[in-house]
């Protein structure tokens, strides 16, 4: 295994949170790095984990060159092992069948909050953003994995509304919230592979990847971080990752 | 939407639910739609939708609508764009992921000239599920703690009287009307659905009328040979239309995939030219065109051919 | 058309209870006489009568010399419109879909309650009856027709227990419960045809079958029953509706 | 059953979901169940009755099962009868209507030594779907004022938050096993069901465990052809056996009709001859037979033949 091939930031994002799955899971995937992720950690060591799509599709076959450009579309369905209504994927998600939900957002702050909503105060925004969709759900019932870049302005404080539930205001508020199972397992950002203390729930580095610094992650971080005196380093992306990955994204989609 | 029961089960007990014919054309069906109704869209993003329908009450004119749909697309754009209607239900809205953000829905919710009311996805789902059961509201586990129920004013929370959890409790969503696009359905509005159902079903259940647009009207011999694949009685129906590629640009399971070259271009338009693009697009694709052939022409032979091409592929394997 | 032609009290049930039935009706029917009588009325006068089967089956066809034995079995979806769920079956009772629901009972008292469960004691019964099945909730949630043999044993002040609600105690009550909607439209018995009082929903005789006096109905039923001085009398079975009857039952398993 | 909604998800996430072969003979399906367990019966009355998997669990020999099912036929006379279980939550209990009312569910209950708990069809199949759900309970409109209601202690009757009408809420039922018998599933328990449904697919998705038996096995890409066709999932499945006639003497839609004959002389043994009857019946077609094909010999070829020629002929219109 050789750790010189070069790699780009979302090969990176894709290789790290592959990694932090497990075969037999069961994982409610968006398109782009997540269903890259989950298709990665499917091939390399994962061929019992299932794909779940919001669209409505159960453990589709990812085919490589043929990714999805969303999840609500037939595209998504090839080779799906059963196809259901929208509200019946989402309660898949309520009944405690998915282990593991992948996110994105415009924002995450200190506790795993995140905003795909407003920036700025939401009744005069700056910008109106897209909204949930099902990130609301995934994230007020399932694990999930947070994967973006790492940038100041998206590692925020406090977000400006909170989309999708993390764990609120640390400590033990998800809970008292009402939600009793899930919330922010990891985030994986181009820099780092971050968690959360298990008791006060603020954000921490759990490692830095190969030639990263704290100081560039405390830079990028709009609010304190811990990190270790002496952080881990993640093993940077092997050949046989970056191979697959190029193999299923050829024309670098979601990959440039 | 807001009926109590009783309301409900007259309006209910008003409409003709007789084994009958009911086919029309899409400017019968646009007439069906009262000024002022909550209207509720099928299909999810680019996927079965009722595009043609849309397309009429634009062209009829309609004013005051509000919308519902699970994840909503261009044809909200075109909603707030052409003043049907200034309100629309939704968990998610702009072209597509692979656009970006709506500068359109951007333009008119900044302003608040329009309002985009954000729900979580399971919770539509939900309030469409109540509404189609006859109960006036369902409970669920999502949503807490969050500012997206913190900014909503009809939700309730309550202890659950056998467990003692906490659970949010969703309003039923009844629309006056839902517009539905299908495969195939028969003259009395029975109908199969291929692929994803998305809401369809609860929408259809939920809803005061139904307006059904279908790629071709079969026989009901040929439903009742297999009423095990019927997603949408006849009794739920209020009017079918033949419609052929009547999500276009949209995609329809099986049958086309989205059209993506118009698609581009509608996005190209919007990102450019903001509010003025896509009122040059209502007035070239939508208010233009004599009938629906002439605004499939407008899409052209050859992107007709690659959509049917590529939406038929899912067969291939 | 003639009067002359003998029948069986079977058929004057399915006859009589056929003639309540409109055009267009949603009928949710048991089999036997309630599955005669809707498809009696379907062929006679209302083609665009639907039939609703409780094990799942929407528009069905039935097809003469096939009736099928129970709601529940694969002979009931012959050219049906539609299968569905039990559950979501029973759901277009709540969601008001329904017209008519046809019942029958062990026992029915003024107020139209009927008893399937328990016959004396229900914590120590005499009988143990095979419950309601659907009838709680058809009796609950739309307007019922009641068809049953005109018997002492039958018709009784009280029911031993209330499987279906009709009018409960009469009066509002049946809406103070909560049952805001639907109720006992009718009571087809072989000797009358039987409504209730608009007030007090006591049921009392709308019109007595061809040959019938009240004293006969006084002396088969277990209650003070209201009957007018002079009664209306029933039209008897025509010939067109006991042909059709015979058509579609020629080995009269139903109507012997 | 009663379980707080992290036990639920404890119990859920402990399940082995992966995609993986699970096939297994009969006797290994019924070890999965365990003395105790709240067992649900898919089907419903004669049809689809995982009939081969209540024989096995009599073999087996297991005891103080509770049982749920939508309506209950025969089945539930050879549960009480053989001992594995004493209470049975349905709605209509005895062989069918054509037989009359069952003499073993009588001399039983009657006799206190088994419990049959009454609920509305409605309720029963809204108790599965919360469980199915992920929900604590189901808010319903029936049973309201009657006794049927009266005498049961775990409903709740409530004023609607949102609209201040009654409401009835009936708790989620999620069984500790649920037995379902489909016409095909594959290696990993996708299943397709054809004709009627019944409440199949809320139990399976509503249980704690999930054992499917099957006419036959098929490829998972014959299931992967055509997934809007998948009707329970692999994920919530946990055991496969393909058993030919598995309703047998009940009926499988499109399959095989019921076995008339073999029923008729059933009512007849136990009208004449009530729990002696049974008794012989049990030792002859349950616990004698050295395994399923020779139950199925004792059926009787020409009665085998008759059944399968009238349960195709469905599909001959």
């Amino acid at each position: 295994m050789t750790e010189s091939t070069p790699y780009t930031a979302s090969e990176l994002l894709a290789v790290m949170s592959g990694r932090l799955l497990t075969d037999g899971q069961i994982v409610f995937a968006g398109v782009g790095i997540p269903l890259l992720a989950a298709t990665l950690a499917q091939r390399l060591h994962g061929p019992g984990l299932t794909i779940l799509f919001e669209g409505g599709t159960l453990g589709p076959f990812v085919v490589a060159g043929e990714l999805p450009p969303s999840t609500n579309e037939q595209r998504c369905t090839r080779r799906a092992n059963m196809l259901l209504p929208i509200t019946d994927v989402l309660l898949l998600l309520q009944r405690g069948y998915v282990d593991v939900g992948f996110m994105g957002g415009a924002q995450v702050d200190r506790y795993g909050n995140l905003n795909s909503s407003f920036l700025g105060e939401p009744s005069n925004p700056a910008v109106r953003l897209p909204g949930t969709g099902g990130g609301n759900d995934i994230a007020s019932l399932t694990q999930m994995i947070v994967a973006m870049k790492h940038e100041k302005r998206r590692f925020v404080e406090r977000v400006d509304f909170v989309t999708s539930p993390g764990f609120l205001a640390g400590g033990t508020t998800r809970a008292d919230a009402g939600l009793v199972s899930g919330g922010v397992f990891k985030v994986v950002t181009d820099l780092a592979v971050l968690g959360f203390d298990a008791t006060t729930k603020a954000m921490k580095v759990d490692a830095l990847h190969p030639g990263v610094t704290p100081d560039q992650v405390r830079d990028n971080t709009g609010f304190d971080l811990h990190i270790d005196d002496s952080p881990t380093v993640t093993e940077p992306p092997t050949d046989a990752e970056l191979q697959v990955l190029r193999h299923l994204d050829p024309e670098r989609l979601y990959t440039a | 939407m807001g009926q109590s029961y009783l309301e409900l089960r007259e309006a209910t007990a008003a409409r003709d639910r007789s084994l009958r014919e009911k086919v029309m054309t899409l400017e019968e069906a646009a007439n069906l739609v009262n000024n002022g109704d909550h209207v509720a869209i099928g299909g999810c993003t680019l996927s079965r939708t009722p595009f043609a329908l849309i397309w009429a009450l634009i062209r009829a004119g309609k004013s005051d609508l509000s919308f519902s749909r699970s994840i909503t697309s261009t044809e909200g754009d075109l909603i707030f764009a052409s003043g049907i209607g200034k309100h629309i239900l939704t968990s998610w809205f702009s072209q597509g992921i692979v656009w970006g953000i709506s500068k359109i829905m951007r333009a008119y919710t900044e302003s608040n000239r329009a309002q985009f009311e954000e729900w979580s996805h399971m919770s539509i789902g939900l309030r469409y599920r109540a509404g189609a059961m006859g109960v006036p509201f369902m409970p669920m586990r999502s949503m807490m703690g969050s500012d997206v129920a913190a900014q909503l004013d009809n939700l309730k929370e309550i202890d659950c009287p056998f467990t003692g959890e906490k659970v949010i409790l969703v309003p039923a969503l009844n629309p006056d009307v839902a517009l539905i696009h299908v495969q195939r359905c028969d003259a009395y509005g029975n109908a199969q659905i291929d692929g994803l159902q998305f809401m369809d079903i609860d929408i259809a259940m939920a809803a005061n009328k139904v307006i059904m647009t279908t790629e071709r009207i079969v026989s009901n011999d040929q439903i009742r040979r297999s009423p095990d694949q019927t997603k949408i009685p006849f009794i739920a129906v209020d009017g079918v239309v033949e419609v052929p590629y009547g999500c276009a640009p949209h995609e329809c399971f099986g049958m086309y995939e989205p059209f993506f070259d118009h698609l581009d271009m509608y996005a190209t338009l919007t990102k450019e030219k903001s509010e003025e693009g896509v009122a040059e697009y209502l007035e070239k694709f939508v208010r233009g065109p004599a009938d629906w052939s002439e605004y499939l022409s407008l899409l052209g032979m050859a992107d007709i051919l690659d959509a049917s091409r590529r939406g038929r592929s899912i067969y291939n394997d």
